[in-house]
């Protein structure tokens, strides 16, 4: 089953990053990158079965990061959609000067 | 170099306090100069309180004033002083030079430059007349100048000017001559700009500045030159070796002379270079008196007798001094004829004159050169005196009534010898001098140039023996115009009625004392002046009063020590010289035809003129035909101004505009903004859009996922 | 009494350490004591170099003297390694000489952020004396690129309307010569390692290495371009004028006095000594020659139509650099010698040129020339010492720009008297370019009533001109003291050149006729 | 059965990110993610990580989803449907980078993958460790003993986040 694991998992990174590169709204984007933490974490989980309990020791604080990750970002976005009373992030162009 | 003193024991003379007479007029420009600046400072705040100042205005006579006391009293020491010493190498019949070094001035490597002077009979002489007729010119300014906010400063420049004068004809190398060379520049450049709020004045200033550094362009070159072939510059070691050095005729003696020929048609206003020598009229009358007619532009002609031993070995050379010399002659007297302001007239008069001393000095004639430039000296001083004294005495009057004409142009004169007459007197004294008319100086110096120059002509080896008899024929015949114009000046100003105006007249006035007593010692010498050098045949004639006038041919030898070297040169390449003019004749049958020619045009000019109705300036028309030309000077000046003076800022326009802000500068930001497109370009990636950050960041994923999975 | 105090010990350490300190008291003080502190700090500096001039013994042959070394980077050989010799002598007194008065005649410019402004100019003063004073490679080119830092703060902050643009200018253009300089530093030390297995920056070992000529060209091609885009040599030299135009007056007094000197003092002290068989290859002179010429004429033409006043006197700077260049490459002594005086007198008055447009510009706050006119009536002192100062720079008899330009110009004509015609026709345009500017700024009439308000100079003001107008004429009438100073260096200098002996130089010394001329027996 | 219900789970989970990817809304795109997170959930029973299941649901799939649901309904984003995915250009080459990506991964897995159970031992490590402590003592046991001080950074790493969180979303005064 282990296969089975990465080749979900790679088929959900790949998703997600597809989705990231694609969307506008910065908030799908945002839900993109859990599903590619997710991808990750299911891959750490497929090993440990297989190595040790550290790769579920591993997605244990991964998920705390990306829960951490989630309340500061949401924030971030609270705080621009403020500014420019939108989630397009073609309006946030801030980067190129 | 032959060492000093091994050929035969000299009389030993010992100069007394040499380096003083320099001293004494730089120590007079450090006094005046410290008051200049601080009544300066005073006239500053006036002008800028809206007013004027005015040096003496506290009611104090100008004679009680320091400047007054310091500008004359300094020459007057220098005169003393050198009079001294004049008297001393009378009694000591010096063969060398005496040399007193100071300090070295520049040494490095093989050039040693000392801060010498060198006394000799040619630089004597010229201290002569430098610290004479520059004291008489000094105290001639007391009156001149009192009423001038300037005054201190007007003393201080002309201080200064003697000074470095001093420098250049008393140092004993090529360089210590520059310096006073260019210094004597830049006092002309001060005292002609000294009414430096008149633009026309600062620019004749800036003019005679510029125009002389074309020359001074030459004496480096000179000195380059001179110390490339000799490895030193100082006149004993360079006129010592330049006998066993050079070729006669040569090429490298003669691009050295033809250097030195620059120079000394800069400073000396020669074709060419004359131009800056009129407008330099804008400075003071005795500024013009001094620098522009006696001392300043006579350096050329020293310049030249000084190097005799080099011009002698340059036969090409010295040809073209002399033909410079007399074209200038012939031309300056042509523009003479048709001048109408006083100093203009007089001013082209010295550049004719001046002429003279050039053919003078070309034909191998250095005394004679010299002697002129000593007898024009006097009596160009004196005319230019005498024409400050008029001017004075026209803008007194013009300035009473208010009247704004011009204090300077002879056609508001007319019948001032009512009014002035002992200005007048001098004036005609100094006229029949510089018309060559017998027994007065001009005579004697002029008659001797145009004789030596026939000599030449006729000289058994004589290079380009036609040339010089055009030469002799052509000074002849500016002599004649010099005798016309100058007449004409007398009758326009001194003669007929007078055109000032019926108010006006009653405020003409005779100079004062201080004016007119330098007038009268400079008409004693301009009447006397000429027979310290007559030759024997001269002497023993009608024109000597058959040897029973006190005239000897003191002056030829008293040079001779100096001239000697280049005489004999002469001697052993150009043969005997002729003893009778081209078209036959000896001497004195010349200067009876000449003399009696003069006088006659000086007659005819004075009878035709003085009968004949003046139209004052303002209400004169302007001058046709061949007049209009010579009233304008034959549109020289414009020439120059089409052709080098517009080209040269046309071209530095380009230069600025295109070359440097466009071509160079457009290259240099051309790259600059290379660069910055390529970081445009880059740029591009450059989005902004979180996306395409993205994108790329995943490419990159992509990138390295292939590397490592394309690998195993 | 300088024995005494073991002067020769201390005093170059001193001289560059100074500077620093007053720079951190300047930091540390208050804002309104900034200026009386730099001025301290750089007079201090100045009465302390001043021994350098009897601590300096020429008797003692051309080389360096007051050596000292400690090693700084030992595992590269890179030594804090100072000394002094005649041709760094009088560069260091002409920087120390220079700072305290450009700090005075900031004392009303500098209005806004005093305190890292004198700041910047003591260390200005740092990165200067340490280029005129190291003799290890790497340090001097640590401190060569010292003083770009300071200066360009200079001119982008306190500098005109288009300061940055000419800030990054400068920074940019010199930045990028002294970097290919940085190649050539790096190739020498690499070199160096290889062939005599040295691992050092110092002088002395550098000269050991045997490069072939065609390395020499190309290392001469390195460091000659650093040094000309420095002096700047025509065509290098449009940075100058923008430079000079934004900077504030002090900063232009040190650029002209002082930072161009660095380029000139490069030529002498690195392209001579280190590359002479590419520095005598007789293109290499040819081509350096004739760029100081056009450089000379060139400028003074472009200065005769400048409108204004201080980019007139920027061009000027060019065209006397370009006799610093003419002088050098003539390859003699009295060249050389020629444009190490060049050097010092322009220092002398151009500075005092930018100093005294500073005091124009704050009275008039234009520098354009046509706004001026008449103001010798109402400052006759700024004039006067103003025309002092301009006919210095024109190089009149008497002053200090004469001899210099004497002896440079001498130097030519005696190997190349073309080049020297062409150079000496130079004198005539410096008058073409100066007088008028002097004509229309203080003399023609007084018409603006602006003008007529101008104040005349304040003691503060003549406390700044008056040593440097008594040196132009010191140094003028009696220049020989230097001469005789810098002599030995310069020979050291020719003698390495002509030791590497090329056939031509050779030609050079063995034929007694050198100029062609014919002797008659 | 395991085999049945892991591509039960792998084709909701697939499904889900797709229509992560796909729908307008977001919170459409949100309860997607809620599915593929809830059926990831459900393949980390298959894979014994129990606990790991347990809090996925609780906190991943409930807080930080209701969190985001929140942030959604806060901004008033519900009825946006406009459709906000790039223009073609950026599409395909969105879809060929992932595309590679993708087929990078398969090939790997594909050569890699065959004997790696057995090679790796088939869980046997796994099933000692919920044996002997149960599923939340196996992995509170490391935890706690070797992982203490990475987990006390966590809280701080909480807390600061937090803090963050308040500091940035607060309104400006």
């Amino acid at each position: 089953m282990l296969a089975e694991s990465l080749v979900l998992a790679g088929v959900i990174f790949v998703l997600g990053t597809l989705g990231v590169i694609v969307r506008r709204n910065v908030i799908i984007m945002f839900l993109c990158i859990e599903l590619q933490l997710n991808a990750v974490n299911l891959t750490f989980v497929a090993f440990s079965r297989f190595v040790g309990i550290e790769g579920q020791l591993f997605v244990f604080f991964v998920m705390t990061v990306a829960a951490a990750e989630a309340a500061v970002g949401l924030a971030l976005i609270i705080s621009i959609f403020r500014h420019y009373e939108t989630v397009n992030v073609n309006h946030f162009n801030l980067l190129k000067w | 170099m032959q060492a000093a003193g091994l050929e035969e024991p000299q009389v030993a003379w010992e100069p007394l306090l040499p380096g003083l007479i320099i001293l004494l007029p730089l120590l007079g420009f450090a006094i005046n100069g410290a008051l200049a600046l601080s009544a300066a400072r005073k006239s500053a705040d006036a002008v800028r309180a809206g007013g004027e100042f005015d040096f003496l205005e506290n009611g104090r006579p100008a004679s009680h004033s320091l400047p007054t006391w310091v500008g004359p009293g300094v020459m007057l020491l220098a005169f003393l002083l050198t009079l001294v010493n004049f008297v001393g190498m009378l009694g000591a019949e010096l063969h060398e030079p005496v040399i007193r070094s100071y300090w070295t001035w520049i040494a490095t490597g093989d050039l040693n430059v000392a801060a010498a002077i060198q006394l000799d009979q040619l630089s004597m002489i010229m201290m002569m007349i430098i610290t004479g007729v520059g004291f008489l010119i000094h105290v001639f300014s007391v009156g001149y100048m009192q009423d001038d906010p300037g005054y201190p400063r007007y003393f201080a420049y002309l201080n200064l000017f003697v000074f470095f004068m001093l420098v250049l004809v008393m140092g004993a190398s090529y360089p210590i001559m520059f310096i006073g060379w260019e210094g004597v520049g830049l006092c002309s450049y001060l005292l002609i700009g000294f009414w430096f709020s008149d633009e026309e004045k600062a620019s004749a200033g800036k003019k005679a500045f510029i125009v002389n550094r074309i020359g001074d362009l030459g004496f480096l070159l000179a000195i380059f030159l001179l110390y490339l072939v000799f490895q030193q510059v100082d006149y004993v070691g360079v006129f010592g070796d330049a006998e066993a050095v050079f070729v006669y005729g040569g090429p490298v003696i003669t691009t050295v002379t033809l250097f030195f020929l620059l120079a000394a048609t800069g400073k000396s206003a020669q074709i060419p270079l004359y131009i800056w020598l009129p407008d330099a009229m804008a400075g003071p009358t005795p500024v013009s008196a001094l620098i522009h007619a006696a001392t300043m532009v006579t350096a050329g002609v020293y310049l030249i007798a000084r190097s005799s031993v080099l011009f002698a070995l340059a036969p090409l050379t010295s040809a073209l001094v002399a033909g410079i010399g007399v074209l200038t002659a012939l031309f300056a007297a042509t523009i003479a004829l048709k001048q109408q302001d006083i100093k203009k007239v007089l001013a082209y008069s010295t550049v004719s004159q001046l002429g003279y001393m050039f053919l003078g000095v070309g034909v191998g004639a250095y005394t004679a050169g010299v002697f002129h430039l000593m007898t024009h000296a006097f009596f160009k001083a004196l005319l230019f005196l005498g024409a400050g004294a008029v001017i004075h005495s026209m803008h007194h009057a013009l300035h009473h009534t208010h009247k704004d004409w011009d204090a300077q142009d002879m056609r508001n004169m007319g019948g001032l010898k009512a009014y002035m007459p002992i200005t007048w007197a001098t004036m005609w004294l100094a006229t029949l001098a510089i018309a060559g008319i017998w027994p007065f100086a001009g005579f004697f110096s002029k008659d001797e140039i145009i004789w030596m120059t026939g000599a030449m002509a006729g000289a058994e080896n004589a290079p380009y023996q036609g040339l010089y008899t055009v030469y002799w024929i052509l000074a002849l015949a500016a002599a004649m115009m010099t005798a016309f114009y100058m007449a004409r000046l007398m009758v326009m100003t001194f003669h007929g009625e007078n055109r000032t105006g019926s108010r006006e007249v009653e405020h003409l006035h005779e100079a004062p004392k201080t004016m007119w007593i330098p007038l009268a010692i400079l008409a004693a010498l301009s009447v006397f002046g000429g027979w310290v050098n007559v030759t024997t045949d001269l002497r023993e004639s009608v024109l000597g009063g058959f040897g029973f006038l006190p005239m000897s041919e003191w002056l030829h030898g008293w040079l001779e020590p100096v001239t000697e070297a280049a005489h004999q040169i002469q001697e052993t390449h150009l043969g005997e010289l002729a003893h009778a003019a081209p078209l036959g004749g000896g001497e004195v049958a010349w200067g009876l035809i000449s003399t009696v020619a003069a006088l006659s045009v000086v007659l005819v000019t004075a009878r035709l003129l003085g009968s004949r109705k003046v139209a004052v300036a303002v209400e004169d028309t302007e001058p046709t035909g061949l007049s209009r030309i010579l009233f304008n000077k034959w549109y020289v000046d414009e020439f120059y101004h089409r052709w080098v003076v517009d080209p040269i800022l046309t071209t530095s326009r380009v230069l600025w505009r295109v070359v440097d802000a466009k071509i160079i500068d457009g290259t240099v930001n051309l790259l600059g903004n290379v660069a910055r497109a390529a970081g445009w370009v880059g740029s591009l990636l450059q989005t902004g859009q979180t996306n395409t950050y993205a994108f790329f960041f995943t490419v990159g994923v992509l990138v390295i996922l292939a590397m490592i999975g394309l690998q195993g | 009494m300088l024995n005494a105090l073991a002067y020769e010990n201390w005093a170059l350490h001193a001289l560059i350490w100074l500077p620093l300190l007053g720079m951190v008291h300047v930091l540390w003080a208050a804002e309104d004591r900034a200026k009386w502190l730099a001025l301290r700090w750089s007079l201090l500096v100045f009465v302390l170099s001043v021994g350098l001039w009897w601590a300096y013994d020429p008797a003692l042959g051309g080389g360096y003297q007051l050596e000292s070394s400690e090693p700084w980077i030992a595992t590269w050989g890179v030594n804090y390694a100072l000394g002094l010799d005649g041709i760094s002598l009088f560069m260091v007194m002409l920087t120390t000489f220079t700072t305290p008065l450009a700090v005075l005649g900031s004392f009303n410019y500098i209005k806004k952020r005093q305190k890292p402004f004198y700041a910047l100019m003591l260390l200005l003063e740092v990165g200067v004396v340490g280029v005129f004073t190291a003799v290890d490679l790497f340090l001097f080119y640590v401190f060569f690129e010292l003083t770009l830092v300071p200066m360009y703060f200079i001119i982008g902050i306190w500098g005109g309307e288009r300061r940055v643009y000419a800030a990054i200018k400068f920074f940019l253009y010199t930045a990028f010569g002294s970097l290919l300089m940085l190649v050539g530093i790096l190739y020498i030390y690499a070199r160096g390692k290889a062939l005599l297995g040295v691992t050092s920056f110092a002088f002395v070992d550098l000269l050991q290495i045997p490069l072939t000529p065609g390395e020499q060209m190309w290392l001469f091609g390195a460091f000659a371009l650093a040094f000309a885009i420095k002096v700047p040599v025509f065509p290098f030299h449009t940075w100058l004028p923008d430079a000079h135009v934004e900077a504030p007056t002090p900063g232009s007094v040190v650029l002209a006095a002082v930072l161009l000197k660095m380029g000139t003092y490069g030529f002498v002290r690195f392209l001579l000594p280190f590359f002479p068989v590419a520095a005598q290859h007789p293109s290499v002179v040819t081509l350096m020659l004739v760029l100081g010429v056009v450089g000379i004429i060139y400028a003074a033409w472009v200065a005769a139509v400048q409108p204004d006043a201080k980019k007139l006197v920027a061009y000027t700077s060019v065209a006397h650099m370009g006799f610093v260049v003419v002088g050098i490459f003539a390859l003699n002594v009295n060249g050389l010698q020629g444009g190490l005086l060049v050097m010092i007198s322009h220092g002398i008055s151009t500075g005092a040129l930018f100093l005294l447009l500073g005091m124009l510009y704050e009275r008039r706050h234009t520098r354009l020339i046509h706004e001026f006119g008449g103001i010798g009536r109402v400052a006759p002192w700024l004039a006067t010492a103003f025309v002092i100062t301009a006919l210095t720079s024109i190089g009149l008899p008497g002053t200090s720009g004469f001899v210099g330009e004497f002896l440079a110009l001498v130097g030519a004509f005696e190997d190349h008297p073309g080049i020297g015609i062409f150079a000496t026709t130079g004198v005539i345009f410096a008058a073409y370019y100066m007088l008028p500017m002097v004509q229309s700024i203080f003399f023609n009439a007084l018409e603006k009533p602006e003008n007529q308000a101008v104040q005349d100079l304040s003691r503060r003001e003549v406390a700044i001109l008056a040593p440097m107008i008594a040196l132009m004429i010191v140094i003028g009438v009696h220049p020989t003291p230097l001469l005789r100073k810098m002599e030995p260096s310069v020979q050291m200098v020719l003698e390495r050149v002509y030791a590497a002996a090329p056939p031509s130089a050779a030609v050079i010394e063995s034929d007694p006729d050198v100029s062609g001329f014919e002797t008659a027996e | 059965m395991t085999e049945v219900l892991f591509f039960i789970f792998a084709a909701v989970a697939v499904g889900g990110a797709v229509g992560v990817v796909m729908s307008r809304s977001s919170v459409a795109s949100l309860l997607f993610t809620v599915a593929t997170l809830a059926s990831t959930a459900g393949i980390y029973v298959l894979l014994e990580a129990h606990f790991l299941a347990a809090v996925q649901i609780i906190v991943y799939a409930g807080a930080v989803m209701v969190l985001f649901l929140f942030v959604i309904m806060l901004l008033n984003l519900g009825h946006e449907y406009r459709h906000d995915i790039r223009g073609n250009v950026a599409l395909i080459m969105g879809f060929a980078v992932t595309g590679g990506i993708g087929g990078l991964l398969a090939r790997q897995v594909g050569s890699g993958s065959a004997g790696l159970e057995t090679n790796l031992g088939a869980g046997d490590a796994i099933d000692a460790a919920l044996r002997e402590h149960g599923a939340v003592g196996a992995i509170a046991q490391p935890l706690f003993t070797d992982y203490v001080v990475p987990f006390e950074l966590t809280g701080i790493l909480l807390l600061v986040a937090i803090v963050g969180a308040l500091v940035l979303a607060k309104k400006a005064s």
